[in-house]
């Protein structure tokens, strides 16, 4: 267990590292010069200039992202070209905002679509299931500009339930949740349905009902546990997902998460800015594939981790 | 208390409905066993699933007639009117131990909940009463086991944990759809033993499914015979094997084998040595701690040393888990293993998948779970006809011509080759597992419990089947069994095994007749005798101790077999 | 005329889609940091509230010698940053040097070309910019290098504001995340992305100002939803103006309407022609693409919010030629050039524009304008790194539609339309100059009319600029296509005069002066 | 040799017979016959797209906005709305069918096969052939996507091509992590081990005995794709990687209107239909399929 540990650590070091690689070669690659974001309009050639061999942009591409590497081993980011604040002050300081998002979105698609998911198997076939298979495709289809708006007119603004944007308090994170949750509650709900239907048809299902359980404790205990596998990989997936790809969620709500950063800093070729958040987002989509095949064996008694 | 009058049961096909239990009727009074006896795929199981209502829906359903467990009739009964029954007033034990307990949770759990459900205690009280329930059914160390997942389990250990779940409530009825199939002859007899005992303290009746004649000469109060989905005879035990009155229990009571009635084998000239195996050992690794050592070896098979003669039959017998499967799969390269193994004279060891390809043509093995064995998406045709096109033997209407032979050669209908596993019962699937290893004629089978779930007159069709394939092509057979009146029948020399190592070996009538080691002659003594008038044997006392798990470097001592003349050897 | 004697306290609430990058003066050059940093910090000169009229800011007298060389400056008394210490001098030099210094990398930086010793200074040598000296604690003059008429218009940019030297050094690179200034309001609280609050600099130098006591900045709202914080009395200036998707619905509710504020501002959206690829080479295909676009359904397509455009100079600028009647709209005689050019059948060339709503629409428009007249634009929609660079090359982008990245005025001044991207300068690898247009007489001219100092010139030298934009558009390297105009929406707790919500150089609003309804 | 030939042949012939069932079987049983006929009239929109759109889909009408500039919702003259430029809607739909069937069902399509493949072989083989593809997929998964289609829209011209690619590789991802996981369980069930008694090679095992077990994963996966693959490509073509303007896919019809959809909701309602529609037909005939597919469905009383 711990030897398997420390490999996926060291395994999950160097798929980093060659993020790290493969994210400098882009950004070497874009034609934008983050010379001339950083000088501005009406800056002189010579301005331009100066600002390349300040920050060592004129160095050969290898010796760039040796210094970088350097550096962040040292725990250096760097500082950002447009803000020149740190690097890590600017993600630390959107980084519970994040997290927050993430938890309370992932809790809320896990809700809705494990609830969704699970009633449509059991009324397989039936107008129940139809309808909630139509309503999980309208989630997928739906564009999260607007349903996070349709839910701030609806919620906050007519029935003022909740506030218009914004982070604070718990009341904040509800809508942006919901609006994250409802996307990922269609593709659980169709994943846990289907998952389901397959436990549903096993012999060890048979027994429980056998045993004289309420269809209850049999749901419950029996044939979720056994349907949900499939499920945990998908946590590890979205944990990643949203901790830097919900810029859309993110601006509709007024919510200083990362993703806002990520995005500007792309715009404007950014360079430290854009490293540092890849790492960050990254490293969660690192963490929770591993967290994912950790959790697996605990639920799965059978899967040994070899 | 139990009434059923004219059950019938039908399932969905593509062609419509088939009826697979036809207007079936009997009676079980408290305290009594009644036997469901009669040719696999009859639509025993079906009776079963369709008193505890658990048909499988929508593809199975109850056509018509009643079941009434005292005055309560069950056909017409809601899910809730189930729920009060189930567990409490009538208890089933599944014909798969395999798959019908829950992966996810531990034993205790699985008990503990079924005394929560029905109130039999509270929550405090639950886990004493799991393990009390563990003690009863005998398992060994019943302390740790329920702290133990299924898959941690034997077979048999897993057995005894669907029949303490079973007897949890204390059901007034007790159904038992084969419970020990798929266990070896001294675990069988422990629970049968184990059965009845709780019946005479319980009262409870007993609805026993088998098709081994054996267990009902020792359990069985009554017997019903089924057939085709109808009942053929229903009679006392002892009635019904002293004079049976239809045509099938005739034919069905003669073919039964029993243990030292089997004609000598046939004398014939030994053939070539087709199978070599020497210093075979089978080890798994059991890894943990820091650096991901290997800290223990399962000894599945330790040092196994035999050869198989053309048109030779050498039975493997031996306790559950001892590794007989073992030997099978790496026989056919599925497990790492050490030693020297040559097929044919061709020595096997660190083969690729390419180069066993050719041998594989010719050392087949029919394995030993029929169910899991089969693709659930393939239709059994298909699945038959694999292996010819696999090695590019036959293609076109030859070969459904030979997949249908194959098929009645089993005793099947050709028809059904269009039909998917889930459609057979146990007995079915078993037979379309031997079709086909068949198809590639193979010059060696191993054959692993291979004729278990088999009622007496497919099983004997079977082995005549088996016999004729001998007789004409020579081939030779690994016979694993746990049925010592089978082994008889068709082996030439048999091996007893234990814990890894084989403990006595010799011709057959050395073996059986003349038991050496202690365990072969406990073995022997549990087998049960298909005659009801004879008093229950005393059974010897099990010796549970060792283990084939040991620490690395260690290796478990090797038994030193000594001959005992004309090649029959043991440890003694 | 702004209300001098309006009531003083109160807050209002300020919302913007990005995140406030700095506030550090040298280094701010967003639009929306530069109307932030105007009220953090103060510089020597400023402008009159609402106005492009320049007024002394933190100088109390403001004098030129004959040559227009020497700039001196005497500072206010009793002037204070908001670490308290009083400004010095000193604290001029040192902004100056500062702002000028390649290590600060700032994008300002090229403003103060004209200062004695910047070239040296800027290129990593010497010890200081040479031609600014302090005199005495009070005094400090300012020596150029070539006269020049708009220094006083550079001394009022935030580049040019006074920064406290001990606040800088102690905050380091973190000065933009902890500003001192001496602006009427100071930084109060900053939470990345969320909210910047500025709170009243209660020793400001003028007196009564500023009216508010406090402006929050909810930062990291999308417009719409901007929009409708406003509607529930939750902001009070949708700094990102009326987001274009709900503006008709914004002018159509009587209840708002009344609300809406507009204004001209210092800007001009154009199509460039890369004058150095084929067949822009040729004016006479310029002159056609000019007469093609239909610029009227152009602004009819933003519902209104601009006017046509013929020149480059946006019309509230001094030097906006009032009867220059441009290119008329006349496909049939823009075709009919193209064909005396030599492309009877058209040709196929590429329009490039940055992705972000309505500029792809725009481009549309274009698009389909150019199909009138037999040429085939492919558009290529990017993001704005991307466009930025393909102008800078010279053999990539044939037209760039420049909205969204438009030229708005660094001051009001009509030489600061020229330079960067018209003049030879711009013209060159990464420039700004996208449509290559280099016409070295008119580089010579342009210097000439920067030169003419004092107020006796003024007009003459607004001549010589007027007659320098119409020659560029006799050579069309440019179709100017409208000048945006700014729609303000406000709440109504806050007021102040119209002129304040569309304050030409402090954009969107002149926090300073508003004040608000509660205070009353 | 010959013979393997005629096995083959063989086997074909009866994988035709069987493929006729599946189709009629499909287009009987209502719900997959209406998700039929859903695909069967999008690709006949989008192959007939020229004869049957009402209006010119690039003319930017000058009927097609109101006095204000606003565009027009439906009416008799144009019977979807018209959009922001005063174009026919409709016409914009229909020939967006194009653009939005070739990535929702190449590029999705593109991504299922390698997410599948990559899961299903890191499955079976484990070992270090499934540690490296898995650790490739996650760092695949942790790709900066956003900044590659910056950088490939700056070199090469935009093309569909492309974004299909940047699509299947996004998505493949999530693909694979779900299969192996199921994979690896499957991998271990005695009916693959009886395939490698009998000497299947790999791919009979990988494509006969495990695909079809993990169809059901698959058809989830697959129909979910669909409307996010759509919706990915607008982003992407936002970014200059795909289709510009003024060349309209249901995608980017969405993205370029979504903030006028409280003043003029037509112009996110309709393609957002159509999307949903396309996912839903695409479900209803992967469910069926599975259900045709699954033996333990079949039969009737
Ligand atoms: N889903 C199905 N479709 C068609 N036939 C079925 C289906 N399920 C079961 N059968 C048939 O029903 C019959 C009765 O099956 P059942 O399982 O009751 O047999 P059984 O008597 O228990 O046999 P065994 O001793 O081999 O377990 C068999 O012939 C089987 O082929
Ligand atoms: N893949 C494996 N990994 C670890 N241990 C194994 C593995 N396969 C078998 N074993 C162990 O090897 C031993 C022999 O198993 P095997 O299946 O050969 O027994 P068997 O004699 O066939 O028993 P039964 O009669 O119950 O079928 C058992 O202790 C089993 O737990
Ligand atoms: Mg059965
Ligand atoms: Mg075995």
């Amino acid at each position: 267990m711990q030897a398997y540990l420390v490999r996926r650590l060291m395994e999950s070091a160097l798929i980093l590292l060659g993020i790290t690689l493969v994210t400098f070669i882009l950004l070497y690659l874009v034609p934008a010069d983050p010379a001339r974001q950083i000088a501005g309009r009406s800056a002189t050639a010579e301005t331009v200039q100066n600002i390349r061999d300040q920050l060592g942009l004129n160095d050969p591409f290898v010796v760039q992202y040796w210094n970088y590497l350097t550096a962040l081993f040292q725990g250096d980011m760097g500082r950002s070209y447009l803000q020149r604040a740190e690097v890590s002050e600017l993600i630390a300081a959107r980084l519970p905002a994040s997290l927050l998002l993430m938890v309370a979105a992932i809790v809320t698609e896990l809700v809705f679509g494990l609830t969704i998911g699970i009633v449509a198997a059991l009324r397989r076939n039936k107008p129940a299931d139809h309808g909630l298979m139509i309503f999980s495709f309208v989630s997928i289809s739906a564009p999260q500009f607007v349903i996070g708006i349709l839910l701030l007119y609806v919620f906050a603004v007519k029935l003022g339930w909740f506030p218009i944007g914004g982070y604070g308090t718990f009341g904040h994170v509800v809508l942006p949740a919901v609006t994250l949750g409802f996307l990922g509650a269609g593709w659980y709900s169709r994943m846990m349905r289907s998952s389901m239907i397959d436990v549903l048809g096993q012999d060890f299902v048979r027994t429980a009902r056998a045993k004289g359980l309420g269809k209850a404790r049999i749901i419950l205990r029996h044939v979720i546990p056994n349907s949900i596998l499939p499920i945990i990989a998908m946590i590890g997936i979205d944990i990643g997902l949203f901790m830097s790809g919900i810029v859309v969620v993110e601006s509709v709500f007024g919510w200083p998460g990362i993703g806002q950063l990520a995005w500007q800093a792309i715009q404007r070729v950014d360079i430290p800015v854009i490293m540092g958040v890849t790492m960050v987002s990254a490293t969660a989509i690192v963490l929770g594939n591993l967290l994912a095949d950790l959790v697996a064996p605990a639920i799965d008694p059978r899967i040994k981790t070899k | 208390m139990l009434t059923v009058r004219d059950l019938s049961v039908q399932v969905a096909t593509p062609s419509g409905a088939k009826t697979v239990l036809d207007g079936l009727s009997f009676d079980l009074k408290r305290g009594e066993t009644l036997c469901l006896a009669g040719e696999s795929g009859s639509g025993k199981s079906m009776t079963a699933l369709a008193i505890m209502g658990l048909l499988p829906e929508p593809m199975c359903r109850i056509a018509g007639g009643s079941v009434k467990l005292g005055d309560l009739e069950l056909t017409t009964l809601g899910p809730r009117g189930y729920r009060d029954i189930r567990s409490v007033r009538v208890a089933m034990i599944f014909q798969e131990p395999m798959t019908s307990l829950n992966p996810l949770m531990t034993v205790q759990d699985q008990l503990a909940e079924v005394l929560l459900e029905h109130g039999a205690c509270n929550r405090g009280e639950a886990p004493a009463r799991a393990l009390k329930l563990l003690q009863d059914v005998q398992l060994t160390e019943p302390e740790r086991r329920l702290k133990q997942y299924p898959h941690e389990l034997s077979g048999g250990m897993r057995q005894r944990v669907m029949i303490a779940m079973a007897l949890a409530c204390d059901p007034e009825v007790l159904i038992a759809d084969e419970p020990t199939t798929a266990l070896d002859v001294t675990v069988q007899a422990e629970i049968l033993d184990l059965i009845r005992a709780l019946q005479k303290d319980h009262g409870t009746a007993v609805l026993m499914i088998t098709h081994d004649m054996g267990v009902v000469a020792e359990m069985a109060d009554r017997v019903v015979i089924l057939r085709h989905g109808q009942e053929v005879e229903s009679a006392p035990v002892r009635d019904l094997f002293a004079a049976p009155q239809s045509d099938y229990a005739r034919e069905l009571l003669a073919a039964v084998p029993r243990l030292g009635t089997a004609p000598p084998r046939p004398e014939m000239e030994k053939g070539a040595p087709v199978l070599e195996v020497s210093d075979l050992s089978v080890r798994f690794d059991m890894r943990g701690g820091i650096l991901n050592r290997v800290q223990a070896r399962v000894h599945a098979v330790e040092q196994v040393s035999f050869t198989v003669r053309a048109g030779e039959t050498l039975a493997l017998v031996g306790e559950s888990g001892c590794g007989k499967s073992t030997i099978g799969k790496a026989l056919l390269g599925l497990v790492p293993w050490q030693g020297s193994i040559s097929v044919l004279g061709q020595q096997t060891h660190g083969m690729g998948p390419g180069a066993l390809k050719p041998v594989r043509r010719d050392i087949q093995m029919v394995f030993q779970d029929p169910g899991a064995s089969l693709d659930a998406r393939m239709t059994v045709g298909e699945q038959v006809a694999e292996p010819l096109v696999i090695h590019g033997l036959s293609s076109g209407s030859e070969m459904s011509d030979r997949t249908a032979e194959l098929f009645r050669r089993v005793g099947l209908s050709p028809d059904m080759m269009q039909r998917y596993p889930h459609e057979f019962s146990g007995g079915q699937r078993q037979r379309i597992n031997i079709a086909r290893a068949l198809s590639l004629s193979p010059k060696i089978l191993v054959a692993d419990e291979s004729v278990s779930a088999l009622d007496v007159s497919v099983q004997a069709q079977i082995l005549e089947l088996l016999q004729s394939l001998q007789d004409e092509d020579g081939l030779a057979f690994l016979f694993i069994s746990h049925d010592m009146a089978v082994i008889e029948q068709v082996a030439d020399r048999v091996m007893v095994m234990r814990l890894g190592q084989v403990v006595e070996e010799g011709v057959r009538d050395a073996v059986l007749h003349s038991p050496r080691h202690p365990y072969t002659r406990r073995l022997l003594s549990a087998v049960p005798v298909p005659d009801p008038t004879r008093p229950l044997p005393e059974r010897q006392a099990g010796d549970a101790s060792g283990t084939p798990v040991l620490p690395v470097g260690q290796s478990p001592e090797k038994l030193i077999l000594r001959d005992l003349g004309a090649g029959h050897r043991a440890a003694v | 005329e702004v209300n001098a004697d309006a009531p003083m306290g109160g807050t209002m609430t300020v919302t913007y889609k990005d995140d406030v990058a700095t506030l550090d003066p040298a280094i701010g050059y967003d639009w929306q940091n530069w109307s932030m940093i105007k009220s953090l910090f103060d510089g020597l000169m400023g402008y009159e509230p609402g106005t492009t009229a320049l007024r002394n800011e933190l100088a109390s007298d403001y004098a030129i010698s004959e040559d227009g060389l020497t700039h001196t400056f005497s500072l206010k008394d009793g002037i204070k940053f908001h670490n308290g210490r009083e400004i010095v001098a000193e604290d001029v030099k040192y902004s100056l040097e500062r702002v000028t210094n390649p290590e600060t990398r700032s994008p300002g930086a090229g403003f103060f070309g004209m200062i004695a010793g910047f070239d040296s200074w800027n290129a990593g040598e010497g010890e200081g910019l040479s031609g600014v000296k302090v005199i005495d604690d009070k005094t400090i003059e300012i020596t150029l290098s070539r006269p020049d008429a708009t220094f006083g218009h550079v001394m009022a940019l935030n580049f040019a504001s006074i920064v406290p030297k001990e606040a800088v050094e102690a905050a380091g690179e973190d000065f933009g995340r902890q500003p001192v200034g001496s602006g009427a309001f100071k930084l109060a609280e900053w939470a990345p992305g969320q909210r910047v609050v500025f709170e009243r600099f209660a020793d400001y130098h003028r007196a009564n100002l500023p009216k508010l006591d406090q402006v929050t900045f909810e930062i990291g709202l999308e417009p719409t939803v901007a929009l409708l914080r406003l509607q529930q009395g939750q902001a009070d200036v949708p700094g990102d103006g009326i987001p274009p998707a709900q503006f008709l619905q914004v002018m159509n509710d009587p209840a708002q309407k009344d609300n809406v504020i507009e204004g001209g501002q210092l800007h001009t959206g154009y199509i460039t022609l890369n004058t150095q690829m084929a067949p822009f080479d040729n004016v006479a295909v310029r002159k056609a693409v000019n007469m093609a676009i239909n610029k009227d359904r152009i602004v009819k397509l933003i519902n209104g919010r601009a006017v046509p455009a013929n020149q480059p100079l946006p019309p509230s600028m001094p030097g906006y030629a009032e009867d220059y009647e441009g290119y008329a709209f006349d496909p049939a005689a823009a075709k009919e050039m193209l064909a005396e050019a030599g492309f009877a059948d058209g040709f196929t060339t590429e329009l490039y524009v940055m992705n972000v709503d309505p500029n792809p629409r725009i481009a549309q428009a274009i698009q389909q304008d150019l199909k009138e007249i037999g040429v085939t634009a492919e558009i290529r929609s990017l993001a704005q790194a991307n466009v930025i660079a393909a102008g800078g090359e010279a053999d990539q982008a044939p037209m760039i539609w420049s909205g969204g990245m438009a030229w708005i005025a660094d001051f009001p001044d009509p030489s600061n339309f020229y330079g960067p991207i018209l003049g030879c300068a711009g013209a060159v690898q990464g420039g700004w100059n996208w449509s290559w247009y280099c016409n070295e007489e008119l580089d010579a001219r342009a210097a000439e009319a920067d030169a003419m100092t004092g107020a006796e010139n003024a007009d003459a030298r607004i001549e010589a600029w007027k007659s320098i934009y119409l020659d560029v558009m006799a050579d069309a390297p440019w179709v100017p296509v409208f000048n945006e105009q700014r729609f303000t929406l406000t709440s109504d707790k806050i007021a102040g005069d119209d002129s304040l919500f569309v304050d030409p150089v402090h954009i969107p609003v002149n926090y300073d002066y508003i004040y608000s309804k509660d205070a009353e | 040799m010959t013979m393997t030939a005629a096995t083959d042949g063989q086997m074909t012939a009866g994988r035709g017979a069987r493929s006729r069932r599946v189709i009629y079987e499909l287009m009987t049983r209502p719900r997959s016959a209406f998700g039929m006929v859903i695909i069967i009239l999008m690709v006949g929109a989008a192959l007939l797209a020229p004869w049957i759109m009402p209006h010119d889909p690039f003319e930017q009408s000058f009927d097609g906005l109101s006095l204000a500039g606003a565009p027009l919702p439906p009416g008799a003259d144009f019977p979807l709305g018209t959009d922001l430029l005063g174009r026919d809607l409709a016409s914009r739909l229909i020939l967006g069918t194009r653009t939005s069937l070739i990535i929702g069902i190449l590029a999705n399509g593109i991504a299922i096969l390698l997410g599948a493949g990559v899961g299903i072989t890191a499955g079976y083989f484990g070992g270090w052939i499934g540690a490296v593809l898995m650790r490739f997929t996650d760092l695949m998964m942790a790709f900066p996507a956003l900044l590659l289609a910056i950088v490939l829209a700056a070199i090469f011209q935009p093309s569909l091509l492309i974004v299909a690619l940047v699509i299947a590789m996004v998505n493949w991802v999530q693909m694979a992590r779900v299969i192996y996981t199921e994979t690896r369980s499957l991998a271990e069930r005695d009916f693959i081990t009886v395939q490698r008694a009998l000497g299947a090679g790999h791919l009979r095992i990988l494509f006969k005995h495990l695909l079809p077990h993990l169809l059901s994963s698959i058809v989830v996966f697959g129909t979910l794709g669909i409307s996010t693959t759509v919706l990915l490509e607008a982003t992407l073509s936002f970014l200059g990687v795909g289709v510009q303007p003024p060349m309209p896919s249901w995608g980017n019809i969405i993205f370029e209107n979504q903030t006028y959809f409280t003043t003029a909701p037509w112009l996110v309602f309709f393609p957002g239909i159509a999307i949903l529609l396309l996912a839903l037909a695409f479900n209803l005939v992967g469910d069926a399929l599975r259900d045709i597919l699954d033996p333990t469905l079949k039969g009737r009383h």
